[in-house]
């Protein structure tokens, strides 16, 4: 999967979780959970469904490094596919 | 009027006295009764007994206090003879708190259960049945006592008289029934309402005794009633006795008294249960015009003190207004 | 025959509108199944059968409004003839809905009739919202003992701009119930700094090994805390209804959750007391996740027997939250944040947590709140035991 | 011309224009011929119509009620007087047991043309036995048609209606009323019996009254209206059959009803009206309904409390208000 479509996927899971989001207001390089509105719920539910979608296990440990949408993208580009 | 004429009085100077006594302080109470009507302390209906006097001050003073007394809406002198005090009555006219009632029956229903005085009724022959309840409560106890029970020729038309005066006599209960005969239901003479007039007949037709007296005669009252109070008592059943009397006043304050003729009422006022028994005493020097006018001075001492009484009484509060309408644990 | 009625799901519920059948005519159904998605003013809710059955017919048709105690689908017990049915009448739209439909409503719903206190709404003023689509929860009444009034709905209506706008609908619920709250329930307010350096470090170690849909929120630590120590403080866990608190055995905790778009629903998590952790977690997980989508259960709305109100996303240091009648406590917690802490002499920097009780004085006094809270805390200390 | 008539001579006038009308009525009751009647309506009657036609009754109440049953079976239209509402109770089984029922009992063969009145209700401390209100209670009755007339216009336009009903007509006079007086122009012709009748008209709320409390309830009224409360008045003035339609109008109208009553509340024709609204009119009721009737007590004789125990122009004002909630409609 390209950045591009990797990209996309990440912005319909979010979407699915947060259904009023505009993707084209969604600053890529701000924290997401501010702009969306995600609480630690929503996080959960969305990595959830990230790791369901992308087989990407993501330890605890990691979630400090997802703030932006751009970590995210990067970090699940660096780790996919799980094999 | 078999019984009136001028003959001896048989009592003692002391009897006689009380006799007058009790007659003026009906007479006097009423007078001032009618004097606050038209000054607006006494409201509602007021029917004065002025000229039957003699019937209760003849009656009710050879009763016992363990007797029943049953009376009628016209029944201020029955009550004060029988020995509510009148500062208690008056103030029931007034409506106070302190009346003998607290104010909440008025003229027509003065009540007091220590003297056993059973009313004080406003329904025309409404006191017959209780006074034959009464009397039944006796007799199934076995308590030798007489139930009185006055009432107007009126409420011989009712059917609570037939169905009272048959019941007294089916089981010889212990009721003496005291017809206070004045010859007008309100406005209708006893001949316009009574198909038999002569009233005694009437109780004879269910077999109770029963005996005319000349209720303007003081005397004769007292003779009759003490009689067949004692033929009562004695367990003999029922007595009837019709006291034929006349009212001189109207029937109440509000009543134009157009119904009879001027006449016969001056009539009947030369037969006044008070002066003739007093010109009686008089001829036999059983009584001085000093005596009249002590009496007269303790009579009006009684009745000024009573009008003085309700005046100074307080009203019933309001906050009790519903009070005593069932006995309070069982109110809600 | 068995009559599917739109039960009454709520203290302000008087009518619903179908947005889905589950099932279709010939569906054999059990208790308990879900057969209608029903839109209230609250929320979408699955409303489920008593009786076992087979579906006769589907009266109502999804889109239409009807009152309370219609008959929106009729079953056949197990082994009736259809042919000794008789046909169906049809239901009319709630603004024609006439006296006796409503007024049959009662009795079949006497079982799970809300607790609550019934908004006081003149006849008049309940039949002319309904005309207006205007909702009562956003009227505060003018009439005889507040009740809403006629003109109190027709002036609603005339400042209302948007007739089914459902946040402006859940904020004029919550509006009333808080309302309501404030006015009947004395409340006082107690908090206590816990420390969450055990809880933090326990979390992070359990959920280190685990995958993502298995991991654990303070949130469920916090439901667990509260459930054991309401167990043991029964004067936090209950109702206040007709003048009289009814303590609760089981502990419902309502978890407040923020709805997006605005608004907070406080649905039940039932028998928290008994659940495993675990399970507490998959709970919250499946009731926010029905919640945010507008699918809650009807025991959800109406069966807590006390609140908890997590703000933890949220910067703030500690929440004072207001009752949800008729319960009687509601427990708050802020952020969790690394404060000066001093622990054996020495000041360390220690996770921790801003927790409050509001509590209902009716009911409970300082002391008892202090001592709940307390257990709460101690809760927390030892989080391999929630 | 401003001739005033009052309810009394009204009354008289239509029991006058009755007996002239037609022969076969005749005017039966306690002291209604040399007296006058209690409340002097019939007086001058007996010099005018004789003995035959005004015909005093013996204290039988039982018996002139019944025997005026009989009369009109026999052919004729009697009217009979009972002195009070309460001395009507010594004649309820003659009014309930026969002349309600006979009719229905009968099969339709037989019907009693009879029309009976009494005075009514309190405010004149005559206590508890001669001031209550129980014309309730006649009109739970089938068979039975209950009319209280409240204005001098329906005392003087009852009567005859009411003689040519062919079924037992009872008219309740509120004995408050006998000397209200209005411009005798406004007493003419007949009244509908089988309607009750706006008295004031008015938007914000419906007060419903009958017989005495009706000028009462117009004071209140008017009293609300300087207050900027539009009140309306019903008068029911017929309470069998009960003429529900026109209270349903009005309370549809309004969305608040207070009814005035002077009998006691429990199982009062208050109740009676108030299950009606209830009953028909729930969806546009805007508030509970409210009652003001008298205390639960036998009517006492000391004026102060027999005030408190009536209702009062202030009660009445005072649930006006409490129907109207926060704010004034």
């Amino acid at each position: 999967m390209d950045e591009a479509a990797l990209r996309a996927t990440v912005v319909t899971l979010l979407q699915k979780i947060a259904p009023e989001l505009d993707p084209a207001t969604l600053d890529a390089a701000l924290p997401l959970r501010e702009q969306v509105d995600l609480d630690s719920m929503d996080f959960l539910n969305f990595l959830v469904a990230i790791e369901k979608r992308l087989q990407v296990a993501i330890p605890e440990s990691d979630y400090e490094q997802l703030r932006t949408l751009d970590d995210l993208v990067r970090y699940l580009g660096a780790r996919e596919p799980t094999p | 009027m078999s019984l009136t004429g001028i003959y001896p009085v048989p009592l003692k100077r002391d009897e006689a006295l009380e006799l007058v006594r009790q007659m003026l302080r009906i007479r006097r109470f009423e007078e001032a009764c009618a004097e606050l009507y038209g000054a607006g302390k006494i409201r509602g209906f007021l029917h004065l007994y002025i000229g039957e006097e003699a019937v209760a001050a003849g009656a009710l003073t050879v009763l016992q206090p363990e007797d029943a007394i049953v009376a009628t809406y016209r029944e201020h002198g029955h009550a004060l003879v029988r020995g509510i005090a009148a500062r208690a009555v008056m103030a029931e006219m007034y409506g106070k708190v302190t009346g003998c009632c607290r104010g909440r029956g008025g003229s027509m229903h003065l009540f007091d259960a220590a003297t056993r005085f059973f009313g004080g009724n406003a329904i025309v022959g409404g006191g017959l049945p209780l006074a034959v309840g009464l009397a039944l409560a006796d007799h199934l106890q076995g308590i030798a006592r007489v139930t009185a029970c006055f009432f107007g020729e009126g409420a011989v038309a009712e059917g609570a008289f037939h169905e009272s005066m048959n019941l007294a006599a089916l089981w010889r209960l212990p009721v003496l029934f005291c017809c206070e005969n004045n010859g007008y239901a309100m406005g209708t003479a006893l001949e316009r309402s009574e198909s038999q007039t002569d009233l005694c007949a009437k109780a004879a037709s269910y077999r109770i005794a029963a005996l005319p007296v000349d209720g303007m005669d003081v005397v004769a009252v007292r003779h009759a009633t003490q009689a067949a109070a004692a033929e009562v008592r004695a367990g003999a059943g029922p007595r009837f006795l019709e006291y034929r009397t006349y009212r001189f006043r109207a029937h109440s304050m509000f009543d134009p008294d157009l119904y009879r003729p001027k006449e016969e009422v001056e009539e009947w006022k030369k037969r006044g249960p008070l002066h003739t028994f007093t010109d009686r005493l008089k001829a036999q020097q059983l009584f001085a015009e000093a005596d009249f006018e002590r009496l007269e001075a303790e009579v009006a001492a009684e009745i000024k003190s009573a009008i003085e009484f309700a005046e100074a009484s307080a009203w019933e509060p309001v906050e009790d207004l519903t009070r005593d309408v069932v006995a309070a644990e069982a109110a809600s | 025959m068995i009559e599917f009625r739109l039960p009454s799901l709520g203290a302000d519920m008087d009518q619903g509108t179908l947005l889905e059948w589950r099932v279709r005519p010939g569906d054999v159904v059990k208790k308990g199944d879900v057969l209608a998605l029903v839109d209230t003013t609250k929320a979408a809710i699955d409303v489920e059968c008593w009786h076992p059955g087979t579906v006769l017919d589907l009266v109502v048709a999804p889109g239409q409004t009807v009152a309370v105690g219609t008959v929106m689908a009729r079953l056949l017990e197990p082994g009736e003839d259809p042919a000794t049915v008789p046909p169906a009448t049809p239901v009319a739209a709630v603004a024609a809905v006439t006296a006796p439909a409503a007024a049959s409503a009662a009795p079949a719903l006497a079982a799970v009739a809300p607790p609550a206190a019934r908004q006081p709404v003149s006849p008049a003023a309940r039949r002319r919202a309904t005309e207006l689509g205007v909702a009562l929860e956003t009227i505060v009444g003018t009439g005889p003992g507040g009740a809403v009034s006629l003109r109190d709905v027709e002036d609603a209506a005339t400042r209302k701009t948007t007739p089914r706008d459902r946040s402006q609908e859940i904020r004029g619920t919550i509006a009333a119930a808080m309302s309501r709250a404030k006015r009947e329930i004395p409340h006082y307010y107690l908090s206590d700094d816990v420390p969450l350096g055990t809880a933090t470090e326990w979390l992070r170690r359990t959920n280190a090994g685990r995958p993502v849909s298995e991991r654990l929120l303070i949130a469920a630590l916090y439901l667990r805390a509260v459930a054991l120590a309401a167990v043991r403080h029964p004067a936090m866990n209950g109702w206040f209804v007709d003048g009289a608190f009814r303590p609760s055995a089981a502990v419902h905790v309502g978890m407040a959750i923020s709805l997006r778009g605005g608004g907070l629903i406080a649905p039940a998590i039932h028998a928290v007391e008994q659940l495993s952790l675990a399970d507490t977690m998959r709970a919250l997980s499946d009731v926010v996740s029905r919640a945010r989508a507008g699918r809650l259960r009807r025991e959800e709305l109406t069966e807590a027997t006390i609140t908890l109100t997590n703000l933890g996303d949220d910067s703030v240091t500690a929440v004072h939250g207001i009752i949800a009648p008729p319960q009687v406590a509601l427990v708050g917690a802020g952020q969790v944040s690394e404060r000066p802490w001093v622990v054996g002499g020495q000041v360390v920097a220690m996770p921790a947590v801003t927790l409050t009780l509001a509590a209902d004085h009716r009911v409970s006094d300082g002391h008892a709140g202090a001592r709940f809270l307390a257990d709460i805390a101690a809760q927390l200390q030892r989080p391999e035991a929630l | 011309m401003s001739e005033k008539l009052s309810y009394r001579e009204a009354m008289r006038e239509a029991l006058r224009s009755a007996l002239r009308r037609d022969p076969r009525v005749f005017l039966m009751g306690e002291d209604v011929g040399r007296y006058g009647g209690s409340y002097a309506v019939s007086l001058g009657l007996l010099e005018e119509f004789g003995a035959e036609r005004i015909r005093d009754a013996p204290l039988s109440e039982l018996g002139f009620v019944g025997a005026g049953i009989g009369a009109a079976l026999g052919g004729l239209r009697p009217i009979v007087e009972i002195m009070t509402v309460n001395f009507s109770l010594l004649a309820l089984d003659q009014l309930v047991n026969t002349a309600a029922a006979l009719r229905h009992m009968t099969g339709g063969q037989l019907h009693v043309p009879l029309v009976v009145r009494m005075a009514t209700g309190a405010g004149r401390q005559l206590a508890a036995q001669h001031s209550h209100s129980l014309e309730g209670w006649y009109a739970h009755v089938p068979g039975l048609r209950v009319l209280a007339p409240a204005t001098v216009a329906d005392a003087r336009g009852m009567l005859w209606p009411a003689l040519e009903d062919p079924d037992p007509v009872l008219i309740f006079e509120h004995a408050q009323l006998y000397n209200v007086e209005e411009p005798a122009s406004s007493a003419v012709g007949d009244v509908d019996i089988r309607r009750a009748h706006v008295r004031r008209a008015g938007r914000d709320l419906t007060l419903i009254a009958y017989g005495g409390m009706l000028p009462r309830t117009l004071a209140a009224a008017g009293q609300l209206a300087a207050e900027g409360i539009d009140a309306e008045v019903v008068d029911l003035r017929v309470l069998r059959p009960l003429d529900a339609t026109t209270v349903l109008e009005s309370v549809r109208r309004t969305h608040r009803a207070v009814i005035v009553d002077e009998e006691w509340r429990s199982g009062s024709f208050a109740a009676e009206v108030s299950a009606r609204i209830m009953e028909q009119a729930f969806y546009d009721l805007d508030a509970p309904v409210a009652r003001v009737c008298a205390a639960e007590v036998p009517v006492p004789y000391a004026k102060h409390l027999e005030d408190a125990a009536l209702p009062q122009l202030p009660a009445i004002v005072a649930a006006a208000r409490s129907v109207l909630g926060a704010r004034p409609a």
